[in-house]
């Protein structure tokens, strides 16, 4: 079997490169413009003066083309999630998804409705944030999750 | 695809993923400029609350009774409770009458704030005034959490009174903030209101007259701004609206600046209502012990939230939870008129989403 | 391409190379080390790419600021200076792929040659008595605006091949605007080619010695100005590109680098045409010598100006709603083209009068 | 009292088509009317005594009874005055004339007491889902008080 010599000069080149990427992708996590529930002005709130989302690069752009993370806020009924598996995979590759707010990750207060589904059942979920609407706190405190899990490779 | 060859009208799907579209979807039917067709999709957000509230005790039935506009939790949240104390025939001490004054108005201002920085979002990108309003907005929040202890939704009303009664300092820290308020609604005025890029996009858009806005069923800010004064605060004489005097904000134009110049003025209407209330606040107790099963009986509650009048129809049966719950939403009503608008005026593509967020639908109250 | 008549021998490199390079590679740098250094460095490749990464966080920045917020703060530890650079790399590592039905071959030669042509645009500005690249035998603005003309074919030719209703919307009004807007341009600088009675932007900026041509063309001076604002789609014209109608316009489709390549086409527009606002009006490179008698000078009054052209419209953004695509036609039509042949009328009228204002 | 003119008004013209009236609250009006005359009594309403800004409509199940009752909430501007036209319809085969063509804006409100209640609206332009999703299984009918919810 050959000696691996590509692996060999090209391993360190390739690990910096991707220290290097990592770094820059974790900086720029781009959502898209999409908000599903009750809890959307809460999330304007986190884009707001106060809770700047900005200063983590959390830029929020119009389509789901250019955009890193799926940021499904509030609620998903059976009606949207078809939309939201189609946006998931019009998405290009390196994407997350971060559930914010309680109804997303277990229905929330509606949970015996007949009409709403949890975001698991129709998207892998990355990060999730509880609360019913979460704090801007609590979202901020889910991008630095996500960072943290963007940093690590995933 | 192609509507009708004749004209080559196209239908584009105004989607639920769309910067200014909220959770729903709006179904175009347009040539590129000129919109012929305003087709809602509603059922996005559609939760199935008044099936909820039908396995929900009343008090545990106010938490997602709020969720149908959360924007504007208090106002709506009073329709469901006034609704049970109509049913049941019960007496809310007056105290408790003038605090439920002051949140519903702290409400109102919060959801008219969020209606103008979305229209002016919506106007053209114009992110100074959706920032500040979103700066504003915090103020306000931080009034309710020290009220209520809850940013949106407080749960802070029950059948027979409030929850707590208002903390000391409050009164002192809520009349700093309306002062500081009044002089930032004058920077609105002057930088948005008056803005001249503004009036052209806004200035004869959407007109509305005043007999087709009655026919169709229109609500709040749209109905008050094609000339129509109608407003539940008068109407009912609910909770302390009957000792406070505040006028209706009327505007006769119809068109998309004259139901912003409505909000605008309620919210200066607010401010006068929260400072009255806060003056001459009764003493005594602020609740009501309410026994948990109530008697049979109907009721029917009439509150003007901030998007509008909001009717809701409680039927008791006598157990502790409600036989039925209807709820008549503002917002269901004026997504209908939206969709009736394009065979009013001529609209263009361009100006959807002016029109769309002067009448300030919030789509989960639509969808209930 | 004219290459300088003085020969420098190798002896007087002012730099000396230490890199051991084969011997014709040596001869060749030795030869136009100057106008090597024009293509890569000034008016070239860096300077546009620098241009756009400091515009594009300048006005993050500035609009965050306006908007009582902080912007990009994290990314670069002192004022997220780093976070452009973040943007720019992640965009490189993004999946590329076009849509379903779009024309492969189309769809992905727009971004490839649609930065290109801002970028020669701004290869014709002057930064120097002599510092220019290609002065296309004295018909520089003839050739800007044969350039620039080319950009609304490019982004029909996008809107079209990404195979989506929005994006044939937002191409169609990206080409009205820019004929909208074109016109007034080309009419308020033929005011100035009266006045200096050349197309030779060198020789227009040695005129403005004594006194820049905003003053005597003030008319020319505004229009062109808000035509500007209407060519490069700066608010309150970026109507092709509304977010809150057409998603994001001709570019709702490209994902990745080629959404990154658009956008320079978007900054580098803009700079093309604020470079050329201020050869014709501002006096181009004309200012009291600081760093120097040469083009140093030249080349830092050059940035200067620009610096507060472009500062002015990324303010406009904080301050003006959007106009309404036939709001914006009306504009164009009714006022900016009236007003630019009235410029003209004046200064063909009171032509010696200027003159004699200029000596 | 302006109540008493409107039901005096009503019972006067359809003395046997109306079935009971009340008056709940001041400024409130109950008038329960017999299916065949639910579109003569509200054209009545409408163009006579002045009732033009409909406010909703929605039904309410009751299985003791075996009826389902649909409720339309109309306000009157000039008279400042709310009505609610009440029709009962049998549970099994619940069926009523639409009032679409009175208020415009009943088309929405009956088509969701439609895929709520099962209630067919005869001459109904376009009885569709509103809010279920449009793969919901047919004669499923959420609000009625036989559908469990899944959990409880």
């Amino acid at each position: 079997m050959s000696f691996p010599i590509g692996r060999v000069i090209l391993g360190p080149v390739e690990l910096v490169l991707r220290k290097v990427f990592d770094w820059s992708r974790h900086y720029s996590l781009w959502p898209a413009h999409f908000v599903t529930g009750c809890c959307s002005p809460e999330f304007m709130q986190t884009a707001g003066p106060r809770y700047d989302m900005e200063r983590f690069g959390v830029l929020p752009l119009a389509s789901v083309r250019q955009s890193d993370v799926l940021m499904v806020v509030g609620l998903v009924t059976k009606k949207m999630a078809k939309r939201i598996k189609l946006l998931y995979d019009q998405m290009p590759e390196p994407k997350y998804v971060m559930a914010i707010g309680a109804c997303p990750i277990s229905k929330g207060p509606f949970r015996e409705s007949y009409s709403i589904v949890s975001l698991d059942e129709v998207v892998p979920v990355d990060v999730y944030v509880p609360g019913c609407p979460p704090r801007p706190e609590a979202i901020l405190h889910g991008v630095m999750l996500l960072q943290r899990l963007v940093l690590e490779g995933r | 695809m192609v509507v009708s060859e004749a004209k080559e009208i196209m239908r584009i799907s105004w989607g639920p993923q769309h910067p200014m579209s909220g959770q729903f979807r709006f179904i175009l039917e347009t040539d590129g400029e000129n919109v012929y067709e305003i087709i809602p999709d509603f059922g996005f957000t559609h939760r199935g609350i008044e099936k909820i509230l039908e396995y929900r005790t009343f008090v545990q039935g106010i938490v997602p009774f709020e969720r149908l506009a959360m924007v504007d939790a208090a106002n709506v949240g009073l329709a469901y409770v006034r609704a049970i104390e109509d049913a049941a025939g019960i007496e809310v001490p007056k105290r408790a009458q003038y605090i439920r004054t002051i949140l519903c108005e702290i409400s109102r201002i919060n959801s008219h704030l969020y209606a103008i920085g979305l229209a002016a979002e919506a106007a053209g990108g114009y992110p100074a005034i959706f920032l500040w309003t979103t700066a504003d907005r915090e103020l306000f929040l931080d009034l309710a959490e020290m009220l209520t202890g809850a940013r949106w939704s407080y749960a802070f009303f029950i059948p027979g009174g409030v929850r707590a009664d208002i903390p000391e300092g409050f009164k002192e820290r809520a009349l700093k903030v309306l002062s500081y308020f009044e002089k930032r609604l004058i920077a609105y005025r002057d930088s948005w209101l008056e803005n001249e890029i503004w009036l052209t996009r806004s200035r004869g858009v959407g007109r509305l007259s005043a007999e087709d806005a009655i026919k169709l069923g229109a609500a709040g800010p749209s109905l008050r701004g094609s000339g129509v004064e109608l407003d539940m605060r008068k109407e009912e004489k609910y909770e302390a609206y009957e000792e406070l005097n505040f006028k209706v904000a009327v505007q006769k134009e119809g068109d998309c600046q004259a139901r912003f110049m409505v909000r605008f003025l309620e919210m200066i209407e607010s401010t006068k209502i929260i400072r009255q209330a806060l003056e001459n606040l009764p003493p005594g107790p602020f609740k009501k012990p309410v026994p948990p099963k109530l008697p049979k009986g109907e009721g029917f509650a009439r509150v003007e939230t901030a998007r509008g009048e909001m009717d809701v129809h409680v039927i008791l049966d006598g157990s502790d939870k409600p036989y039925r719950v209807k709820v008549c939403a503002p917002s269901f009503r004026n997504l209908y008129v939206i969709s009736k608008l394009p065979k009013l005026t001529k609209i263009l593509v361009a100006d959807v989403p002016v029109v769309i967020w002067s009448f300030d639908p919030w789509y989960l109250d639509a969808d209930r | 391409m004219l290459i300088d008549e003085r020969c420098i021998v190798m002896a007087e490199l002012p730099i000396p190379i230490p890199i051991p390079l084969p011997e014709w590679v040596v001869e060749f740098i030795a030869l136009n080390w100057e106008t090597l250094l024009k293509i890569i460095i000034i008016p070239g490749l860096a300077f546009i790419l620098l241009f756009e990464l400091v515009a594009v966080w300048f006005e993050r920045k500035f609009l965050a600021d306006a908007m009582l917020r902080i912007g990009p703060l994290y990314c670069g530890r002192v004022a997220g200076w780093l976070q452009l650079i973040a943007d720019a790399l992640k965009l490189t590592v993004k999946e590329l792929f076009a849509p379903k039905g779009a024309h492969k071959v189309l769809f992905y030669a727009v971004p490839v040659f649609a930065p290109t042509i801002p970028a020669l645009a701004v290869v014709l500005i002057p930064f120097g008595p002599d510092w220019i690249l290609f002065r296309a035998g004295g018909a520089g603005l003839l050739l800007f605006f044969a350039l620039t003309s080319l950009i609304p074919v490019l982004t029909i030719l996008a809107g079209w091949a990404s195979n989506n209703k929005y994006t044939i919307i937002g191409a169609l009004r990206s080409a009205y605007l820019y004929i909208a807007a074109e016109m007034p341009l080309f009419i308020a600088a033929a005011g100035v080619v009266i006045l200096a009675g050349t197309f030779d932007l060198v020789e227009i900026v040695e005129l403005q010695s004594k006194m820049w041509f905003a003053i005597p063309q003030f008319i020319g001076f505004i229009t062109f100005f808000i035509a500007m604002l209407g060519a490069s789609e700066r608010v309150p014209f970026d109507i092709p590109v509304a977010e809150q109608e057409l998603v994001l316009g001709w570019r709702t489709e490209y994902t990745g680098i080629a959404f990154g390549l658009l956008m320079t086409v978007e900054y580098a527009c803009l700079l093309a045409w604020s470079l050329l606002f201020i050869t014709l009006y501002l006096g181009g490179y004309q200012g009291p010598p600081i760093l120097g008698p040469g083009t140093a000078s030249g080349i830092f009054w050059m940035l200067v100006k620009l610096g507060i052209v472009v500062a002015i419209a990324i303010f406009l953004r904080v301050v003006f709603p959007r106009y309404r695509i036939d709001q914006a036609l009306r504009l164009g039509w009714r006022y900016l083209i009236p007003l630019a042949l009235l410029n003209i009328f004046l200064t063909l009228a009171m032509k010696p009068y200027m003159l004699a204002l200029l000596k | 009292m302006s109540e008493e003119e409107v039901i005096k008004a009503i019972s006067e013209n359809f003395g046997e088509l109306v079935v009971e009236s009340k008056v709940l609250r001041p400024k409130k009006v109950s008038i329960t009317v017999k299916p065949e005359g639910l579109v003569s009594i509200a054209t009545f309403l409408r163009d006579s005594l002045g009732f033009d800004h409909p406010l909703g409509a929605g039904a309410i199940d009751y299985p003791a009874e075996n009826k389902i009752q649909m409720v339309y909430y109309i306000w009157s501007m000039n008279r400042r005055m709310l009505i609610m036209l009440r029709a009962d319809t049998p549970r099994d085969n619940p069926r009523l004339p639409t009032l679409s063509s009175v208020w415009d804006q009943m088309n929405l409100h009956e088509r969701e007491a439609w895929e709520m209640f099962g209630i067919v609206f005869e001459g109904h332009p376009r009885l569709e889902h509103l809010l279920l999703p449009e793969d919901w299984e047919e004669g499923v009918y959420p609000l009625r008080k036989d559908y469990k919810l899944p959990e409880r």
